[in-house]
């Protein structure tokens, strides 16, 4: 078979899929389904320095060949990550990554200070997070935010740090550019479309939270865009995600510009899809002659 | 571990018992066998990015029943789904109502959260089983109760079948011969359901519902408010339940 | 049957539903499956000062529940417009929005001083159309040059000023104030996302044009959202658009805030779909008892 | 004008002849009666926003026949429907070949361009028809053309069925014995039988492919360039064409 691995800022994956973070939990849910080794990596869902509960539920929402979700980061924080589970992640074989999320620039430099001292593999800023009332999406949304958060991350974190860029931007490449002058080692994107759905019987917005981050097949298009551009911009590998639901939409990624993958949304539809997405990823370089996915990123012809 | 693509179930009868209300019967023996009362399939509809969560109203060595009423899009298609036709059905998911041999139990469904209280009442010799509906066009599964020779109780909202009574008006009447209760429907009834069991010191659990995304419990999506050593925290209805000890849910 | 009319900056249409600009033409070929009087209005094809040939094909993509384009404002030009087409569509018994496009300020406000001079209901100022490489959405994307290209147009325009936006940028609702600010008598929103798609055969992408603006109902949760928000902002009233393709679509549409609707791809996918989304409509204040559409508008009770 | 709904079609047939084309006749009898040939239907797939173009192969009094080449998913789904299902379609669409009674015709088809030839050749007695396929697995129709009593040539590129030689090379040899041509298939080759033609100063019609969109003349995705009195322009292949006067095109 294809080799199939894959290098981002240093660290060795041995698939190019990695689970997006929130949609895979901390792994163990879907290890009942196959090893966890059958993925490059995993981003953790977000974390934050103290447990959240996250919003109140209906959470989630359909739409056109997509999905809303307003979580809200729920988690148990950064330390009962560390203690409880972390030590297992760190078996399973796969490239480990905290994706961490804060309210302020402190409170991201405490989290990153406290994964380096870990056996945490990288570190993925998320300053897009939608669905949180004071910080999230507020960081990531000018370069001069952008530029100042990598920055004071850098400074207290030791690992690889990936850049998670919302799309929600009016010119994502140049936000993109912000976190490479300062520090980032990748980007990751995109990070859900801000969207909004109501229920007409009621006159309610069906998520509690009223708006919702849009993620699935429908954004796919946004995010190849995205990718483009932002490679054009960056020298640093991009982790593309965004919609990735077959591995002809892998090939596409890559294609755009993308050194490694997430697949979120595509694994509640089909818990199986890394294992699929793998597998026709590999049959196409066999078929093409492909010896390696390096080979595939970046590869479009513009007109 | 579950295996690539274990998860294709046939469809073996897809029919509609009421109005809008389907009954659903779908193969597959390897899955099927391990099926617990008040556990719940999450099914991929054609053409839908999102799985439904429908709760297993009955199971066999090699089927499980799923009954389930067309709301929107997604239940719209599954009930054109014909009959050979196979489905993604990740099954049997969540914990399900923990019976207990010893005691005496009282199963109550409202509306469409009838269906699963089938299967739980087969679990037991002659439970008392309370089904309630809004009319006599949405009544279903009384045959099934009867045939399991339960002590079925058949209530509806204007007297167009049955009594025309709350579910909750039969339970009263009946809780000095239960030691438990089971239900499942509309959390309005829960609620009801839930302070008289607290009333009168009888231990209740309830089957709830929440809009998912996994069905598994990595998401996070199908929140459920509880309280548990006096403070309020989120668990997941596809994992940690869909049945809770209705003590703990915050209504 | 239900009161269908809506009041828009002070022009009177007998439906809610307007063909979007650029999916409709100048109506004649619709007019061969219905009589045109059964839209509220037509947005013409977006036109520029001097013909344009448009981009080289292809055009179009589909997408994950939508489409990609990239016409780049093929037309025929302002002066054929008003001489040729205009006198026919105002025959039809419905309003006629002209869109305009240009390349400098300049030309916007000489498109909108010949229209002055017509006897067009409407003009919609296209600051949002993201497959021309000058003008287009530069235009659209801050709100320093929506205010600058409103007030200029405003100063030369004796119509009814609708401006439309574009989707692409970080904070919409501020463009809209702007361009409220400067003399809009109504927002439409939202022009198309820019997206792209790659052929994995040929590594080339599927559009000539590289990129293309994203439309069709993938894009919907997306529109409802920036709606709302705007909604939320200005006083004057919105067009919403953007995915809509049935008349639940419609009528979240108008709860999230628009008082008059576009719609452009649906037709693609049914040219009868104003007749069928009308029907809906209606029957749905019948059942519900709402006299007028605006009983909908902004009705959303957000939670 | 056309009315609301009335371009619903119900399939008949729907059979694949060769590996991956199928052949699908489609009853509709108000609108197949207005079919001429070299007008494409446009086919709403279910599921999805746009609509697919297949040329127009045959018509009768109460059918369309299309015979469509599975490319990617929609015509994949296509390939799925069910005889007595129905689909809805726009249809006729376009201008079709302008074919003179007086003249003597060569219709050239390639690959999955050889459909609309067989509609356009029962336009004449005994005309010349040129297939051309890339190899025996491809080939499609040869007894239709002979049921319509044509002088029918079969090439493949490989010579695994009739001769191994190009479309071009055929005509080359009937150069004389025709008045003009009628071609559809890719664009090289196209392109290729257009010189010949305009070398010899012989008419030729080619239809021509684009990706659309409203199918209708209304949207301009369509593109196609052309060059008239002089200067380049675009027209729309779904309204102005699909088939055009091969000197106009710019290929
Ligand atoms: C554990 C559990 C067991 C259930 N058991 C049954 C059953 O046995 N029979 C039955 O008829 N229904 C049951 N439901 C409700 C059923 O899941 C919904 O009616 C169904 O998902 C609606 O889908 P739709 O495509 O018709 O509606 P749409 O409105 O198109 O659905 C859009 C999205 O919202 C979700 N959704 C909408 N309503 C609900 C709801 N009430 N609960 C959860 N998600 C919802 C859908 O799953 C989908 O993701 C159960 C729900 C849960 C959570
Ligand atoms: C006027 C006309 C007549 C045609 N006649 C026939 C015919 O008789 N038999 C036949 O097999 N094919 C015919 N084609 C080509 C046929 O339309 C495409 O093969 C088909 O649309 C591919 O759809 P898909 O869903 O399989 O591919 P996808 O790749 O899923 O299609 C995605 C989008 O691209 C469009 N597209 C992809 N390829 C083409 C193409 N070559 N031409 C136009 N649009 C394309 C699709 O319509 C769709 O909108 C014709 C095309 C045109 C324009
Ligand atoms: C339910 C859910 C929860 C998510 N939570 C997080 C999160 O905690 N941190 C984060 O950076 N992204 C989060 N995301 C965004 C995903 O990581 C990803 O960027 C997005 O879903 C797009 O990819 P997809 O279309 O493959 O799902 C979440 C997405 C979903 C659907
Ligand atoms: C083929 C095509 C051409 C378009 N041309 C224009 C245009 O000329 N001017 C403009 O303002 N918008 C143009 N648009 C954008 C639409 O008017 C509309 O804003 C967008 O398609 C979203 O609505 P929809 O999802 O209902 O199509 C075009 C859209 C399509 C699909
Ligand atoms: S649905 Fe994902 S955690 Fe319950
Ligand atoms: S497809 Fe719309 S103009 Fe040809």
């Amino acid at each position: 078979m294809a080799d199939l691995s894959v290098k981002v800022a240093g660290v060795d994956f041995n698939s190019p899929l990695i689970a997006a973070s929130g949609t895979f939990g901390f792994g163990h849910e879907y290890s009942n389904f196959y090893d966890l080794s059958n993925l490059g990596g995993i981003s953790c869902k977000g974390i934050t320095l103290k447990k959240r509960l996250g919003n109140p539920p209906p959470r989630i929402a359909e739409t056109p060949s997509g999905i809303l979700n307003a979580v809200g980061l729920q988690n148990p924080g950064v330390d009962h990550f560390i203690e409880k589970d972390l030590p297992w992640l760190k078996k399973q074989g796969t490239v480990i990554i905290a994706n961490i999320a804060g309210n302020t620039q402190e409170e991201y430099g405490q989290m990153a200070e406290k994964l380096s001292d870990t056996d945490i593999d990288m570190i993925e800023l998320n300053i897009s997070c939608p669905n949180v009332k004071s910080g999230g999406v507020a960081f990531g949304t000018s370069c001069e935010s952008v530029a100042n958060i990598t920055k004071y991350v850098r400074d207290h974190c030791k690992k690889p740090l990936i850049v998670k860029l919302s799309p929600n931007v009016t010119d994502i490449a140049e936000i993109a550019k912000s976190a490479e002058a300062n520090g980032a080692d990748a980007i990751s994107m995109i990070n859900t479309l801000t969207g909004m759905r109501i229920d007409i019987n009621t006159g309610r917005p069906i998520i509690k939270n009223n708006t919702g981050g849009m993620s699935g097949p429908a954004i796919f298009p946004v995010a190849v865009r995205m990718v483009w551009q932002t490679a054009n911009a960056v020298k640093i590998p991009i982790i593309g995600m965004g919609g990735i639901s077959k591995w002809q939409d892998a090939i596409e990624m890559l294609m755009a510009g993308a050194t490694a993958l997430q697949i979120g949304t595509c694994m509640f539809t089909d818990p199986y899809a890394p294992i699929k997405i793998n597998e026709g990823i590999a049959e196409f370089m066999d078929k093409n002659g492909i010896k390696s996915l390096s080979e595939i990123t970046g590869s479009v012809k513009p007109w | 571990m579950m295996s690539y693509d274990a998860q294709k179930f046939k469809v073996i009868k897809n029919e509609e018992i009421a109005t809008g209300i389907f009954d659903m019967w779908v193969e597959n023996s390897e899955l099927s066998v391990l099926a617990k009362p008040g556990q719940f399939a999450h099914i991929l509809v054609p053409g839908k990015v999102l799985r439904r969560p429908i709760s297993i109203c009955d199971a066999d060595k090699s089927c499980l029943r799923l009954v389930y009423q067309v709301k929107g899009e997604g239940t719209e298609i599954l009930s054109k789904v014909k009959v050979g036709e196979e489905l993604d059905i990740l099954a049997p998911l969540g914990n399900g109502f923990d019976i207990n041999p010893e005691k005496r139990y009282c199963f109550i469904g409202g509306g469409i959260g009838v269906p699963p209280m089938l299967y739980a009442s087969k679990q037991k010799e002659k439970p008392v089983v309370i089904t309630g509906f809004r009319n006599k066009d949405l009544v279903i599964l009384q045959s099934d109760f009867r045939k399991d020779n339960c002590e079925l109780y058949l209530t509806t909202d204007d007297g167009s079948a049955g009594e025309k009574a709350f579910v909750t008006d039969v339970l009263k009447r009946k809780l000095d011969e239960i030691d438990e209760v089971c239900a499942c429907g509309p959390m309005p009834m829960l609620r009801a359901i839930s302070e008289i069991c607290n009333e009168n010191n009888v231990p209740c659990q309830v089957s709830l519902e929440e809009r998912m995304g996994c069905g598994i419990g990595a998401c996070l999506v199908c929140a459920c408010e509880v309280k548990r050593n006096g403070t309020n925290d989120y668990v997941h209805v596809c994992k940690d339940g869909p049945v809770f000890d209705s003590k703990e849910v915050v209504f």
